[in-house]
């Protein structure tokens, strides 16, 4: 097996160096009753070559977003990854690390995750961040358990117009934890009421923008009313280019935000691994979940970095804890760093500034189509059109012609009546000419 | 050289990527135009290249040596698990594409399941959970549905005090009343005082096993038993299940619901900490209670159900987290166990055993090793009593492993031994690697006892860094790089 | 532009230091009349997004080997890399190295040098082997050169079933360096007379085996007859890992040996960049071509490795060097050496059965398909089949039905009027499918 | 921790690769398998994988820092082309594939061939060659093709005492006699010495343009003038092309034959040595001489001529070697063009020429330059005038510059220079990297004037070892590795 560097001579020695009569009196206390006699009933160890066309197979049966032109969003988008970002994350130095517990010989995880907290703080405009989350939708469950500890209500207030994914995420911790949570129904051309829903009961209300339809939500305003009534502003977003070109939400008011990062610097990768994306005010920080890394000194005074304020964490506070997390989503956050690095100011603000365009340029296409309404007022690079009748088969139907069209909303929200939007991508990766035929077959099946 | 901070090296005005400009156009922000500073430097190719290769040297991978951090099973990652998750059959798919164009994706969950499913002899799984912790949230919340459909309103939780801090934390993120049950003298849990602290207010008893002392539960099957007896279901942390995969069925052991770290057992990356994945199986009681979205077959092919309530999820725990889970570690995983096929597998934990076992042999007359009369699982553990009198911690002795070329073991956990020292060799060490390691060890004890403190307080001396000062980094926390006053062209 | 560092800002200020007046003033010397005035006639700088669309659009252009039943060999061969080589020889010491000049920083490279040298002189049972050369056919041309420099002599006989594009390389530079050359004609079923061939002018012998028909060759009597002539063996292989298998020239009396290691560690790569073998005795290391690194200590007396015998070559004897070559194949050379040290001796051996089995398997199918006869007595994973008319067109009509079927011998050599005949080979990426699925086309195609 | 080497750490019953074993089978070797013993040592997977990222990690490249070896053109490596290079459509293409299915390869082929051509405004590009030194073999033979054609016995071959080592040897290997022209005391070749020697009897003149010294030939057009008036013909060594790209068309200097390392200006990676590439354009005069194969277009699409006398080849000077040429470098090479685009390869070449002139004028007060009253073109040359009477070397000096974390420039060469120091910083670094490199050398200048002699001949000390004794190695050749007297498991 070439994995496993043990011959049989060096087992042999090795056994009779622990004084084991055998290799199963290692596994004495097994139960004898319970041990297995037989093999698992799965197939024997197979080739690098035997696996590898086992595994070809069954990738050859999906559909790549990049054979086809491709429109899908509503949480996950695809942009294009440099190179050197895949290859970098995969030196061995950082792929077969473990979380930095001994950061002197560390401290290339350590400097990353502080260049990451800096730069996600410095992206949604708030001054501190953690070294990353599972996802955005874990995330924001666990800013919904920060508001809760830090206003000490139980009562989370959510907009209409977050992801259905989100507020099921939140809604399922809150559930079992014994909290409140106030759902608003969706609103898809945008422009719900929230501020009429806070009360003085509410710990937070978690607001997404661009939301879930793809509308650009103004914070400032909710995040007053928020505070007059004791209760934190939760912003939350799913696209972390959008920042690029629009107002973060540590600019207007947002007490803590939680986001998906994946957009930079990670793939598609049918949903996961993503990176969550967590910040807040420096006030907040002993609230805070998850794992941070902070500046110190080594014992000959040069800078160096460490896992800090690990007191919050479980593997102290046990039961205590801010937070059960013990792992982060290091890699991926530092595929998000080389990325940002990569991009900077002037890159990431032109990404953007490509994505919003061709969104447009494709709003403006869809619009034309007769039947098809776009919904949105404003937008980044994602928006919602209504189609005459089910959203699901046009969808399909278009997929069926080789165009990956976007997303029912009924797919997120079955029992939401909303059975005839279908939310439209368009990041840098779709050409003018994807978006021609997307507009053109799209018109084809109505 | 010294490797500043990308916010000394980079500037604002610096990019690594060519973005084209898009024609004019008209803008559809509707005033939300970001207006905010975006102090976020960029480097070009080159210097983002050379910035992160030299942050990488100054850190230590399996890749480097051995790294026998005890619980955390830092086995050999193989390459080929990388190139097929970066197939783009399975990285460039998103998951909300419409499921005729993903029968791929999700037949390689299927076949996950199959796998796990067959190893552990349980009923279910659920892939959702992204770590181990955030499976075991997903395992004790099935727990919770399965007793509140039954009315139960039970509320308190059962934790040996050598379990993982995850476990007392997830009970209590849910509501549970922690309680911890105290190990016997043999480092195992003694079913008795189970039996003792168990009553009708008891929802479950969270169980490591093999647990932190390296130990495997000899009574878990009275343990199950007991804890079935008093209506309580049997949560088991997997953390461990790297030692016994192939060895015995966990379902054999009256488990109810366990989390598979797969970047434990599975070998997917730890990546310096994330992202991991923690697959829950769950027996027949607990079943009906997987959180969506699940994984069916219908006529037209494999399909998910993906909203609470619905057919075939009609008592889901709810939703764990976005989407379908951490499908570039299924692939890897998935990778890993085709791979070592069934005989593969149980080699694999035997391997590990045996190599723990072994350490501890050749390191006993040395170093004080508890519990030894039983045998290790895949971790040895030892506690600081050797060291006794010397000045010497074992937090010292760490660092001077450092200086040996070697990652330390855990150190001070399990929290029952004192000073502990776990140490897992996983199965992908030769002997001469295990040699040299227990030489180094050796050596160190043997320098250790004979006086040579210098060695040990000042270590590391032959790391990127000195110890760190880690007081001050939590008295006065700086968690992120702020503009030194401005000196023109400070930051170049 | 994302691979230069340098600002606008960076360049004035550079530039004032310099001194002069513009960029330009640093071409001064360029004649003024032939300085460009315009940019080159080519396309603008593209994003990396951009460039990988068209190359892509390029690459899918062309059929892989991977994506068919593939039997294409003659001189370059399809096997199985293991994923870590690749990775491996990616890392950046590795990659972005230079020659090792300054071996206190290039251990690395001097170090894996050295396990190669052991490697190949191992494999090819010689005493000696150099760091690499271009490829094989480039270290066969190299072989006759030191012949001609070791007996003083200038003719080389050439044997009938050398690899014609060998040959062909071989009577190129001997035609410019003034040298004879005598080819003798080939003989596709093998057996042909070598030994009559070789008189008293004669510096060396090349025979390559197996053969470029795929016949095992027995080089000891004609390295005897070689030796009583005064002439050197030079052993030639296209297909490294047939020594997994078969007895290696060392141990039949080769004097020099040079072969192609592309199917060890490397791609197909359309035939290039490949890596030269090239072995000898130790009586001759003075006079072989080509880098080699040594094995010395150093200040402190610790083992280290060097180039060494570098006053045999160009950079220090200029016009009396033994060869003008400076670039050896480095990083093939060392993706030659992971994948060995991967293979041992079991894996070589079981790879070489595995490929053997195969052939073997081919060759029974092929045998019975009407119309068609298998030459070789002997073979390893290669031989040839004689078919009814053109080859080149039963290749055509394979390709057109999905099947890569082998080298027509009259691509290779096509004034040798030998038009019917096919080089066939199998490794172990073929699958009995595949093999089935041959017969079954040639069948049918006929 | 020191790695062994892979005889001392692997065994011959290991292996890293899971082989099937075939169905049993009647062979066909007909008594030629192999007898002779197979000491071929095998690792595990994970001993491989950490054996060689140990040694890696005992080497410097251009991802560790600034590597200004001159006349090497060490510039970034994108990644992008690695990635590229490794396209199933071009790194699993066979050569002798049916030319129908490799229409895409031969297109880049095309592509490259149209690329350089515009850039150097030559006739025609043969892409076989496999380094720069085949290149030149390939450009000289064409020259000696191109006389034979015309009957012309010509014998002679004229360098300049500053060219590469290549540039004799290669006249030599194909019976040429070397002639050597001596430099002006300004560091380029004189006109007047070249139609000095020039005759009826000379074939070519090799000339470096922009020469070793870092200088471009500014008589360069009346050298080719006297060359071609002499009936000889003008082959121009290509290793600094780097300078010049988008400046100066070769062709317009009157150039018959040059050839371009990939690796150098097109930026393929050095590997350590090796893999390289170098296509030689060629002038009209020169072009039927261009060995085949050959590209042509057809009505069916592209093909290659491969058979030299065949039409399209008839005047072809043979073969340089098996195949194409180095596929994967053309690769790589295009699509650095492609990202560069006409203006960024002309940026390219502005950007290096003004760095290495920054570097000279930033330690012109310390160091000596010869011949600085001249622009350096891509390389800045130092002699070893600045250290006469310090008892330290240029060697020396090489090796402190290993100690502060740089790799050292090319020393020694061109040898014309006493002492030289030839530094190449290419367009690949940033104006701070270029300030600390300076900073660096400043200070070791510095340091040597003040007679600090313990920093520098014993240098290097902070590299994976101190000086290596080269006489030691090439006195009594160790080459290999051999068996140590046979002790029992002294393998292991």
């Amino acid at each position: 097996m070439r994995y496993l560097p043990l011959t049989p001579e060096d087992r042999a020695e090795m056994l009779a160096r622990t004084g084991a009569a055998s290799v199963d009196a290692l596994f004495a206390d097994i139960p004898l009753a319970q041990r297995e006699t037989e093999l698992p009933n799965l197939p024997l160890a197979k080739g690098e070559l035997e696996v590898e066309r086992a595994l070809a197979r069954l990738a050859s049966r999906n559909v790549p977003a990049g054979s086809v032109p491709f429109f899908v969003g509503a949480g996950a988008y695809r942009h294009h990854v440099p190179a050197s970002v895949d290859h970098l994350i995969q030196r061995s130095e950082f792929l077969t690390s473990y979380t930095p517990y001994q950061p002197e010989i560390a401290q290339g995880t350590l400097q990353y995750l502080f260049e990451f907290q800096t730069q996600v703080a410095e992206l949604t405009g708030m001054e501190v961040a953690n070294a990353s989350m599972y996802d955005g939708s874990t995330a924001t469950a666990e800013a919904v358990l920060m508001a809760h500890r830090v206003t000490r209500r139980r009562k989370a207030l959510l907009a209409g117009n977050l992801h259905p994914h989100y507020r099921a995420t939140v809604e399922t911790v809150s559930r079992y934890a014994g909290d409140e949570v106030v759902s608003l129904p969706p609103a898809p051309s945008g422009g719900e009421d929230i501020i009429g829903a806070i009360d003085a009961g509410c710990s937070c209300v978690v607001v997404q923008s661009p939301d879930v339809f793809g509308n650009l939500v103004d914070l400032k305003p909710i995040a007053e009313a928020a505070h007059k009534a004791g209760a934190l502003l939760v912003a939350v977003f799913t696209e972390a280019v959008s920042l690029g070109l629009i107002e973060p939400p540590g600019a207007q008011g947002a007490d803590i935000v939680a986001g998906e990062g994946q957009s930079i610097g990670n793939a598609l990768n049918f949903g996961g691994p993503y990176v969550g994306l967590f910040a807040t005010r420096s006030k907040f920080v002993r609230q805070m979940p998850g794992r941070l890394a902070g500046e110190t000194v080594d014992a000959e005074g040069r800078r160096g970095f460490v896992l800090t304020l690990s007191t919050r964490e479980q593997h102290i506070r046990r039961e205590k804890a801010t937070s059960n997390i013990c792992t982060n989503s290091g890699l991926c956050a530092l595929a998000f760093t080389i990325h940002m690095s990569l991009l900077g100011k002037t890159g990431l603000t032109r990404l953007a500034r490509l994505n919003h365009a061709g969104a447009c340029d494709l709003a403006d296409r869809l619009a034309v189509v007769p039947g098809v309404e776009v919904l949105n007022d404003t937008f980044f690079n994602e928006f919602t059109i209504r189609v005459p009748g089910s959203a699901s088969h046009v969808v399909e139907k278009l997929a069926a012609k080789g165009i990956l069209g976007g997303v029912p909303y009924s797919r997120l929200a079955p029992k939401s009546g909303l059975d005839a939007l279908i939310l439209v991508a368009a990041t840098e990766t779709t050409s003018a000419d994807d978006r021609a035929a997307f507009a053109a077959t799209l018109n084809e099946v109505l | 050289l010294e490797e500043g901070l990308l916010f000394e090296i980079g500037r604002t005005e610096v990019t690594g990527v060519d973005v084209p400009e898009p024609a004019p156009f008209k803008d559809r922000l509707g005033g939300h135009a970001r207006t905010a500073p975006l102090e976020l430097p960029g480097l070009s190719e080159p210097e983002a290249m050379r910035h992160y290769v030299r942050l990488s040297r100054m850190n230590y991978g399996i890749d480097s040596g051995l790294f026998p951090l005890g619980s955390c099973t830092m086995k050999h990652n193989p390459r080929l698990n990388e190139k097929m998750a970066r197939l783009p059959g399975f990285a460039d798919v998103h998951p909300l594409q419409p499921l005729s164009t993903v029968q791929g994706a999700l037949g390689l969950m299927g076949e996950l399941s199959r796998y796990l499913l067959e190893l552990t002899g349980m009923q279910a799984v659920a892939l959702q959970p992204k770590a181990g912790a955030h499976g075991e949230l997903c395992g004790m919340m099935a727990i919770k549905a399965a007793h509140e459909a039954s009315g139960s309103k039970r509320h308190v939780v059962l934790v040996p005090e050598s379990a993982h801090g995850t476990n007392p934390a997830t009970a209590a993120l849910i509501g549970y009343e922690v309680r911890s049950i105290p190990a016997r003298a043999d480092g195992t849990v003694d079913p008795e005082a189970v039996k003792a602290a168990l009553g009708p207010e008891v929802a479950a008893l969270m169980l490591t096993n093999p647990n932190t002392c390296g130990l495997f539960e000899r009574d878990v099957v009275a343990i199950a038993e007991a804890v079935h007896a008093a209506g309580a279901y049997f949560y088991s942390d997997g953390a461990n299940f790297n030692a016994i995969l192939g060895k015995v069925r966990i379902a054999d052991l009256g488990v109810d619901a366990m989390h598979i770290n797969l970047h434990k057992t599975f070998s997917t990356p730890h990546g310096g900490g994330g992202p991991g994945a923690g697959p829950v199986v769950l027996s027949a009681a607990l079943a009906p209670f997987a959180p969506v979205p699940a994984l069916v077959a219908t006529a037209d092919g494999l399909a998910l159900v993906e909203d609470q309530g619905a057919d075939g999820a009609q008592q889901a725990l709810g939703r764990m987290s976005a989407f379908h889970g951490q499908m570039g570690m299924f692939v890897r995983a998935l990778s890993w166990m085709l791979s070592h096929g069934a005989d593969g597998m149980r080699q694999a934990s035997e391997d590990a055993v045996l190599s723990a076992n072994y350490i501890r042999a050749c390191l006993m007359d040395v170093m004080s090793a508890p519990f030894a009369e039983r045998p290790a699982m895949h971790e040895a553990l030892f506690d600081d009593a050797w060291l006794a009198g010397t000045g010497i911690s074992t937090l010292d002795v760490a660092k001077a492993l450092i200086d040996e070329g070697y990652h330390p073991m855990t150190v001070y956990f399990p929290l029952v031994v004192h000073g502990a020292m776990l140490i897992e060799p996983t199965e992908s060490e030769s002997k001469a690697s295990l040699d040299l390691f227990i030489a180094a060890l050796r050596d160190l004890a043997l320098a250790a006892k004979a006086g040579d403190k210098a060695r040990f307080l000042g270590a590391p001396y032959y790391a990127p860094r000195r110890r760190l000062d880690e007081t001050r980094a939590a008295r006065a926390p700086v968690l992120r790089w702020v503009k030194p006053e401005p000196i023109p062209d400070a930051a170049e």
